[in-house]
């Protein structure tokens, strides 16, 4: 009972973090969104017994993704 | 909570092809993209998922209870480096659109290439 | 179509869209009832013909094995295609590097953020490792392992030294590196059609003792050599976009 | 077990992995990148006839770590070798042979990445074909698009490829998370990722709203690719930027896989879980017959030669997607015969346009007008095959189009896509009239389409006084080729070969029966066999084909004629331009904008997804 409570708050917050991520204005911004999503995905899937995946999403949906992003970010800002 | 996450992923493929139809910058196309794509691991996992199973691992625990499907886990896997592969080309992409077109408004960009 | 047509447009048959796709989601079997049989039957086979005791690992390198290659080739192309794409073009100079590595001998941090950056650095190098050589045992695996020990070398660069990252994985290097870990998992796999088996067959001994190190026969090799791979790709992911922060244009800023 | 099977997609994997690795080596010696490219992809191409061979009566099936399913429940994943899969597969190979030797001296820069990304995209394709699981199925999609990108983005010195990349890349990659969901919800049904599996359990466990919108969603991905209409887009903005040597792929194969896939998930998967195959058929034939008519107009409309030639391979994939809808083996047999025969006329058109690219610095009709009169043999080709293009016989084209418009017994479907190959040849004919024979006048232009059409230059920075013989031989061979395949269907016995093929494509329980073993479990009597629904109709050369055939030829003919000469007729002198209305229109759609493609996207999703709610629902 707690996991399924637990699971259903967890899902509240990925599908408004998504939310937030679509409609957050501004890139950086956006970004970090999107890192702060990842987490939270993260956080899902390790109530839903997927260990594996919780490691890959926080170190490619919070980390190597936003580095990513965030390193375009920087070229395409400068020169303009 | 029947189909609840089943419709959280749904939200989020949804949340995601809006962002991609209105947003007029790329990197937030790439990262609305990125929203779409999870959508996915939300529903591959949920799919697998038996309640009060365990994770599927086995190292110290005889006659181990019922665990989660380890499949879906395993392609939750394979996606997630899918999207960062994609991810890391289209960022590219945008790096050399904006060299050339000093832009990364899609309409601008279907304006100029000319 | 304007942004205000295309947006009406749009919420008009993504609520037919979602209308469907719901029809469909009503058809599944609720929540936490996941009904098989193809992971059951993997978990009842698994630990017995494999010798792993993390399941997933199992499915990965060795049940699904040829998806998991398909995927560190998507991984591996993705990274060629950025090196095309940011190759560098004519009228474009790299600044010297030296002058750039004195830009950013000093992190905005100060010497605090320096000092820390590199004094992670040793750590994950070491998480990287140890979790991609254990991915038969436990929630890890070549790829997560791969990324960390990739930020391993991240950390050398956040530590302001610039040129120490570049001379730790000059693009020749990451990208052979890439090629033999994508390459060496197909390559495990066609060692085993020379022997007569089929292809991707875990050949190797199993080893004696359920969930240790050298258990699992070619999951163990191959989890390693995706762990390079993608370490390899994710530092050279890093090194291009780093790298375009210094291209300029000749004669422009 | 077959240990070709899995080497069709390994050797071209290691071989790319290989050239990667030892780059830096061969910074001076691109000769040897080159051969090995073209040796390997050849040798793919040998295993491929050699696998056609072994399967023309028998698919072959392939467990990978040797995991043969127990019980019927598939533990691991297998590749399954059929006749129609192979020949696909085989068809790549040997445009990706083509294409790597035509390129030997096409670029100046090439590196040894390009031969590494492509061979990695014939990996991709030979996996697409071979895979008999779905997530496996997406994986090799994956592989071949990430591949097809960054080939497309391969000049970023220009403008175009990046947006042409970006929209491509954008589109597909939706559709293929589209097509993961549908994968997820199928394997939430059925716990089962296996296509035979999936096939008997779908059959025969109830929840069928959860069959239709996992079906409509994994072909989403693969309508993306194959370019149905309303899902074309991405096609011409892609062709017409990416480099002519991956052209030929795109449009010779790429695409095609798009309806493989849809035809595999169909025939193997969902059909017997589906039913109401009638009203499917129905709605895949309208599909198919709004694609061919949409991609001849456009077709028509165009001036730059490899945008025109991406928009006739979307009107011919019109064509097939409304052979594939008959559900009948003659019309999957005159699919069959035509995606080859299209394949090599499209190739050799594609490698025609890349040498006067080469020669003459452009891809443009209204400015290359008569300029190609210095290229004879180039001129000639590309003749050749815009006449095989409309049907010419023997080209292989011409049987396809007659076993589908023989099955379909349908007079307004034939006078439609005779229409449709008269407008899209006749434009074929129009360019091979006024580029390489100067005939009649230059086009005039309105400068927005002639900005479009220079965006394209040369690919190439040397040897522009002559052609290389590495250039000229690939189109002149795939000519030949498709006449030969043609020739070849004419020989006894072969027609009935390739329908037996497709009879054994359709037939879901011989399918499920070589996976799984003949034990079956269950299920398997859901899906009716297809031999009893359709009865074998002959596959012959018949005289009613011949006569479309050469009217069909006769049409584009005289309408190539007609644009050409249209300016010199006393009626209508006074400026009216051919076309003119339908490129305002068309430009409406046709926007370069990706919101708009993916607006689109979802907009024909929700139209056909009502459709299929409305036809199963009650069933």
């Amino acid at each position: 009972m707690m996991t399924q409570a637990l699971q259903v708050v967890i899902l509240v917050l990925v599908a408004l973090g998504a939310t937030l991520v679509v409609m957050v204005r501004g890139r950086v911004r956006q970004v970090v969104a999107l890192s702060a999503y990842g987490i939270g995905l993260a956080v899902l899937f390790f109530t839903m017994q997927a260990p594996d995946v919780t490691l890959s999403e926080l170190v490619v949906g919070a980390v190597a993704l936003p580095l990513i992003l965030l390193l375009t970010i920087a070229r395409v800002r400068w020169r303009r | 909570m029947t189909y609840f996450p089943y419709l959280v992923a749904a939200w989020i493929l949804a949340c995601g092809l809006y962002g991609l139809v209105t947003n007029r910058d790329l990197i937030h196309q790439i990262i609305c993209l990125i929203v779409v794509q999870s959508s996915t691991y939300v529903m591959l996992l949920a799919t697998g998922y038996v309640t009060g199973g365990i994770a599927p691992y086995f190292s110290d625990v005889p006659g181990s209870p019922k665990a989660v499907d380890p499949v879906v886990q395993a392609l939750a896997l394979t996606d997630v480096v899918v999207e960062a592969a994609v991810t890391a080309l289209l960022a590219s992409f945008a790096i050399q659109a904006h060299k050339r077109f000093g832009t990364l408004d899609p309409q601008d960009l279907a304006e100029f290439k000319g | 179509m304007t942004p205000g047509q295309r947006r009406v447009i749009f919420l008009v048959a993504m609520a037919g869209l979602a209308a469907f796709v719901i029809w469909g989601i009503t058809g599944l079997p609720g929540f936490g009832r996941y009904p098989g049989p193809y992971g059951p039957a993997i978990l009842k086979v698994a630990e017995g013909q494999t010798n792993a005791t993390g399941i997933v690992s199992a499915v990965n390198f060795e049940y699904r094995g040829i998806d998991t290659v398909g995927e560190e080739f998507i991984l591996f192309t993705a990274v060629v295609g950025m090196t095309v794409v940011l190759r560098k073009l004519r009228g474009e100079r790299q600044r010297p590097a030296i002058e750039e590595a004195r830009e950013r001998a000093q992190p905005a941090g100060g010497t605090g953020v320096r000092a820390a950056a590199l004094a992670f650095t040793g750590p994950a190098a070491l998480i990287g490792w140890w979790l991609a050589t254990h991915a038969q045992t436990n929630p890890s695996g070549g790829f997560q392992g791969g990324v960390v020990l990739a930020t391993a070398f991240l950390l050398v660069y956040l530590g302001g030294e610039f040129l120490t990252f570049r001379r730790l994985s000059p693009v020749d290097i990451t990208d052979a590196a890439e090629a033999i870990g994508a390459g060496g998992f197909a390559a495990v796999g066609v060692t085993a059609i020379a022997a007569g088996l089929p292809y991707m067959d875990n050949y190797l001994p199993l080893g004696k003792v359920p969930g240790a190190v050298s258990s699992a026969g070619t999951i163990a090799l191959i989890s390693f050599l995706v762990g390079i791979g993608v370490a390899a790709a994710f530092v050279q992911i890093a090194g291009e976009l780093l790298e375009q922060t210094m291209l300029v244009r000749e004669g422009g800023g | 077990m077959n240990q070709l099977i899995p080497l069709t997609v390994a050797v071209p994997l290691l071989t790319a992995a290989a050239l990667l690795a030892v780059r830096p080596l061969l910074a001076g010696l691109v000769w040897v990148a080159n051969l090995a490219a073209v040796a390997a992809a050849a040798a793919v191409a040998v295993m491929l006839a050699f696998l056609l061979r072994q399967t023309s009566t028998d698919e072959a099936v392939y467990w990978f770590a040797g995991f043969r399913p127990s019980h019927g429940v598939a533990i691991g994943v297998n590749f399954v070798a059929g006749p129609i899969s192979v020949g696909l597969a085989l068809i790549g190979a040997i445009l990706m042979t083509a294409a790597l030797v035509f390129s030997w001296r096409y670029f100046t820069h090439v590196g040894t990445y390009f031969h590494g990304l492509m061979l990695i995209f014939l990996a991709g394709v030979a996996g697409f074909c071979l895979a008999g699981d779905v997530f496996d199925l997406f994986v090799w999609f994956e592989l071949m698009g990430v591949a097809a990108y960054a080939l497309t983005a391969y000049r970023p010195e220009e403008r175009g490829p990046i947006q042409g990349a970006l929209n491509f890349a954008i589109t597909n990659s939706v559709g293929a998370y589209l097509s993961l969901t549908g994968i997820a919800l199928i394997y939430g049904r059925t716990g089962a990722l296996n296509m035979a599996q999936i096939g008997q359990a779908a059959a025969s466990r109830s929840g069928h709203g959860v069959v239709v919108v996992s079906f409509l969603l994994i072909i989403a991905g693969f309508l993306v690719k194959a370019a149905i209409v309303p899902f074309h887009f991405w096609l011409a903005d892609a062709h017409a930027v990416a480099p002519t040597p991956v052209c030929v792929l795109f449009s010779g194969v790429m695409v095609e896989l798009g309806l493989y896939g849809i035809a595999r998930m169909y025939w193997s998967v969902f059909g017997g879980a589906l039913g109401h195959q009638a009203a499917l058929a129905d709605v895949f034939l309208a599909l198919g017959t709004l694609t061919s008519v949409v991609g001849a107009l456009f077709c028509f409309r165009e001036r730059h030669v490899k945008r025109l030639l991406a928009f006739s391979t979307i009107s011919h994939m019109g064509m097939f997607l409304a052979g594939f809808a008959l559900m009948t083996p003659l019309g999957l047999a005159g699919v069959a015969v035509y995606v080859a025969g299209h394949a090599l006329v499209k190739g050799a058109l594609f490698l025609c346009s890349g040498i006067a690219l080469h020669r003459l610095r452009s891809v443009n009709e209204t400015c290359l007008h008569g300029r190609g009169r210095k290229l004879p043999v180039t001129g000639a080709t590309f003749t050749l095959a815009g006449l095989g293009l409309a049907g010419l016989p023997p080209f292989a084209l011409f049987l396809g189009k007659g076993w589908i418009e023989d099955s379909a017994r349908m007079t307004w479907l034939t006078v439609v896509f005779t229409l449709c190959a008269i407008l899209a040849a006749g434009a074929v004919l129009r360019v091979a009239g006024g580029v390489f024979y100067g005939l009649g006048d230059p086009p005039r232009e309105d400068p927005r389409m002639e900005a479009e059409a220079n965006e394209e230059t040369g690919e190439t920075d040397e040897g522009r006084q002559r052609t290389p013989l590495t250039m000229l031989i690939p189109p002149v061979l795939l000519v030949a080729g498709a006449m030969a395949a043609g020739v070849a269907m004419l020989v006894p016995g072969a027609g009935a070969a390739i329908e037996r093929a497709a009879l054994r494509f359709q037939d879901q329980a011989a399918y499920q029966a070589a996976v799984l073993g003949p034990s079956g479990h269950g299920g398997s009597a859901a899906a009716a066999p297809v031999a009893t629904l359709h009865p074998v109709e002959p596959a012959a050369v018949t005289v009613s084909a011949v006569v479309v055939a050469l009217v069909c030829v006769a049409g584009a003919l005289a309408l190539a004629g007609a644009a050409l000469y249209w300016r010199r007729l006393p009626v209508l002198r006074r400026g009216y331009e051919p076309g003119a209305g339908l490129t305002e229109f068309s430009r409406r759609f046709q926007s370069g904008v990706i919101n708009d493609y993916v607006t689109w996207l979802v907009v024909g999703l929700a139209i056909i997804g009502g459709v299929l709610a409305l036809i199963t629902g009650h069933g």
